[in-house]
């Protein structure tokens, strides 16, 4: 299936979760947040799996005044 | 001074200068500038993360002790701020937020509606908000009364260095307040930090007035001084203007 | 900051604040406000002796091992000026002289041909003389040029608290100096003090800005902290005053 | 005789020197100067005796701006 | 100045400045004011009708035949100035109306979020709305967007007198107005009517300045000088600042 | 107001502003700029005489019969001064002298020493003396003493723009003042001359910031209508400052 | 009936109209507007009958900054 | 003779004036002003001959702020 991370197009086996797209930006346990379709995903929720065509933002902190 | 704790939502701070993370091109710049100003909080925006793997600024904060203050820049409305601050509280583990909801990017002022907009929502979620204002002491007050745990006025545009364009402003918003005042945006230089401490202000933001001074560890430590004189000299009370002179030495009898 | 001394006559001082005596009505009082300023250098003034003994400000100077800077206030002619600095080198055995002629008590503006003459005259007989003046950048260049050690400039006049009423001329001074300038009288507070070293002033010489203040000891402090922070932000370097905002956080992708 | 001390008449016997001048002030060893007739007598001139009539000023360090 | 016509809403003005008629006690003096001050267009407020049938101010404009500028003074939502917009536009036969909102008595500041509400209903009710705002750029440009025929940003809160507290947001409004910019409270003095032009402001609003000077008349005399001078000098554009001098004479050659 | 002339040396002014002829390229802008101006007296400066025979300034004074104030600018020196002061009585037939002695040519501000020393020169030859000085109140005061028929501090450097630098030194020369007080030097633009008229001088002279302004025509009609504004408000007596709003409007019932 | 006139109680005959609220308070023909329950009521329909405990606010121009 | 005249050196008939250095600049009859050897020659005095060497200026008003 395909999904938008963090404004790229990408494919991912069916049934991926919000836990594989981490994994697909090599992304840290902590300091990290995911929005999927424009809601926050809390970490204890990252096993859901994603609809095909979600939308995924992964944030993190960077410097900022 | 531990006899003059700032207290920010019941969590208190020996350091009133608060240096923010922003326009730093050198995490060792930035190390050496955050330890020189003695800030025990400080701000970090909220970006997508890329394949390469972030920053660092997050391992040096937690290597320097210092509270994470994340904040929402560059969101233009309040729906935008609200989802960033959720963010920032599910990454970082803070419900504390600088809320900056800002209008255009030539001004990078706050937009009244939306900011206070965001921050009711915010507050009603249990966060603690930090907002970014512009220095207009009515929406100090609408912010204030909304629940927000500081109110955060600007001296002059982000990134102007213009100082603080109006005092009295300022000392109307302190004159009102009830919940700590803190000078942010504008400052250029150390004396702007010193005034903003003298009008009533309980603690100073700030962050390209250092982070992109010629020497930022070095401005830092200035900025440091500047706000505890500042600070020193609100709370000793200030002799009075006067017109003509008045001596310092007794009159003299030959 | 030893790499960063104040030398005056080939002397070298840690601290770059000079706080008077001037001004305070109690000894213990004046003691604290004097250890919390850091000063290494104050100004004392001659007078006649009474009966009863003096004033005991001399045994306190000694034993806190700060350096007298005898003045001549008071005096409105050259003469007169001279007369108190060899009386002062003869008591104090110290041949520097802050140097105060002043044409008129409302104003306690100096008189510039008075000042100019007396400080001639004390040059020759081998004083190291720090001459206050006002904030005219042509006498300040005559005094230098006399062979003063440095320049003394007023912000505002004696007392009045009025900060730097006139910057340019500060900064037009400072540009042509050969010789420490020294901020003297005008300073209200401490903003007024970190402006003085962002200006380029080498130090800031107060005394009734601390001593009036409604707590010495504290004013103090926050002019040692001002005058540290503005010295160290002149020399780390500001940013540029810009009209239009600069963010200090990166652009927001979404 | 009669001397001007510090702007008060005073009666000295005659022969009277600075320094029975300054005693009659009770200065202190250190910390002052003498003036005669507007000029500065310095210390090692104290035993030098004063004409009667003679202005003599002694000035000490008070405190002073 | 036939070529320099102030147009608000499609009507021309050969005066810039609009003198309101508050703070005056009396109706003569009020009266050779208005004359003095060349002022084509002034406030009045709406208030209830007392039994002894008024004050005849209305009378007294229809016969100096400058036109009414109808004001919202004193309320404090956005239902209420409606409301009276709405009456004014049944008793005085314009729809012009210049809308203020204030958030409190102690500052007479408008409130963002009911002003901007305000106007964007009369707008649609067809009204000319000029208001009275804060010198946030920000609520400026809201305002203009919300088709207001001009906006009236304050110099200072309401009868300070402090003059042009932020010339950088007037400067910073003005950069990006559609509509004429009027500054309007806080002028104190002629210069600070000057200055307003000087920064770009198409007119300048006052009452007190004038009603409340120890010389009405003379100060409307002094404010339509100054307004025109200041605006004279926007338009012959002025000598650049130099930090050093730059002679008016010729070298000298002898 | 043909009650309010300027009287200097006895002679009757009815315009209060002064406009020099430096700095100017074209002759016939000159003169639409004189006229606007309305200026009554104006600056020359003598020069060597040039083989082709002059500039033909004298003739355009003489047709609008503008009074003559010969200057002694460029001179370092009192004799200089002195002997410029004789030669422009004799060339002229005018005893009025603009006494200029400046100390270097980076600032232009004058020499205090030989500037006071040559108005005594020619004060005791029965020269009108009218001595440009920087805003020291003390060198004024002593100026006036010295026969002077009027002293003229600067607002900030000749040529500079920076306009009235310190208000609070030209407030106590004017409190001092028994001759006009006349700011000359620094005005950049319209409400830099009504301040100086509000500060309680009584006349500006200027050059520069009308000839070399865009449009020296629009640039003087700008000046003499701040001038003249400044001055009405200066006897009209301002409304004091607050810190707090005061209504214009009576409150609202409803 | 009973009105509210401008924040004070007046007693009108039944079926007194906006223009006899007008009248007792004597105000001219024109330069007045007038609120009746909040709303505004246009000179035309003056001639309308006032409810009983109607509110009337009558407003006129007065100097104001 | 020589003279200096504003500045240049000028060849003159033995016993030339005041008047023929002016001549000489063709300067007007009114509006300018000669100091020779640093001292102001009257108008009434410009028949007076001119020693060998000596310095004339010739001033006359400018434009001059």
């Amino acid at each position: 299936m395909r999904i938008r991370l963090n404004g790229k197009e990408n494919t991912l086996a069916p049934g991926s979760t919000v836990a594989d797209a981490l994994a697909l930006l090599g992304a840290p346990e902590s300091g990290v947040a995911v929005a999927v379709d424009g809601d926050v995903v809390p970490r204890s929720q990252w096993h859901t799996a994603l609809r095909d065509g979600a939308v995924v933002e992964v944030l993190t902190a960077v410097q900022g005044g | 001074m531990s006899e003059d704790q700032l207290v920010i939502a019941g969590r208190e701070f020996g350091s009133r200068l608060i240096m923010g993370t922003g326009g730093s091109g050198n995490l060792s710049v930035l190390e050496r500038a955050l330890v020189a100003s003695g800030t025990e909080m400080t701000t970090v925006a909220m970006r997508r993360m890329d394949a390469d793997g972030g920053t660092g600024v997050l391992e040096l904060l937690r290597r320097l002790n210092i509270q994470l203050l994340p904040n929402t820049a560059g969101c233009r409305s309040a729906a935008e701020a609200v989802l960033t601050a959720r963010l920032a509280r599910e990454a970082l583990g803070t419900d504390w937020v600088k809320l900056e909801v800002v209008a255009d990017e030539d001004t990078l002022l706050p937009d009244p509606h939306e900011l206070l907009d965001a921050a009711e929502t915010l507050v009603a979620e249990g966060f603690s908000v930090l907002p970014y204002t512009n220095d207009d002491p009515v929406l100090a007050r609408r912010l204030q009364d909304a629940g927000c745990v500081a109110v955060m006025p600007l001296g002059s545009p982000i990134g102007t260095g213009l100082g603080i364009r109006n005092p009295h402003n300022i000392e109307l918003i302190v004159a009102r307040a009830s919940v700590p005042v803190i000078l942010d945006a504008g400052i250029g230089t150390a004396s702007d930090a010193a005034l903003a401490m003298e009008l009533g202000c309980d603690a100073v933001l700030l962050a390209t007035a250092v982070t992109r001074a010629h020497q930022p560890e070095r401005m830092a430590a200035a900025m440091r001084a500047a706000v505890e004189g500042g600070r020193l000299a609100r709370r000793a009370g200030r002799i009075p203007r006067r017109f003509w002179a008045h001596a310092s030495s007794p009159a003299r009898e030959c």
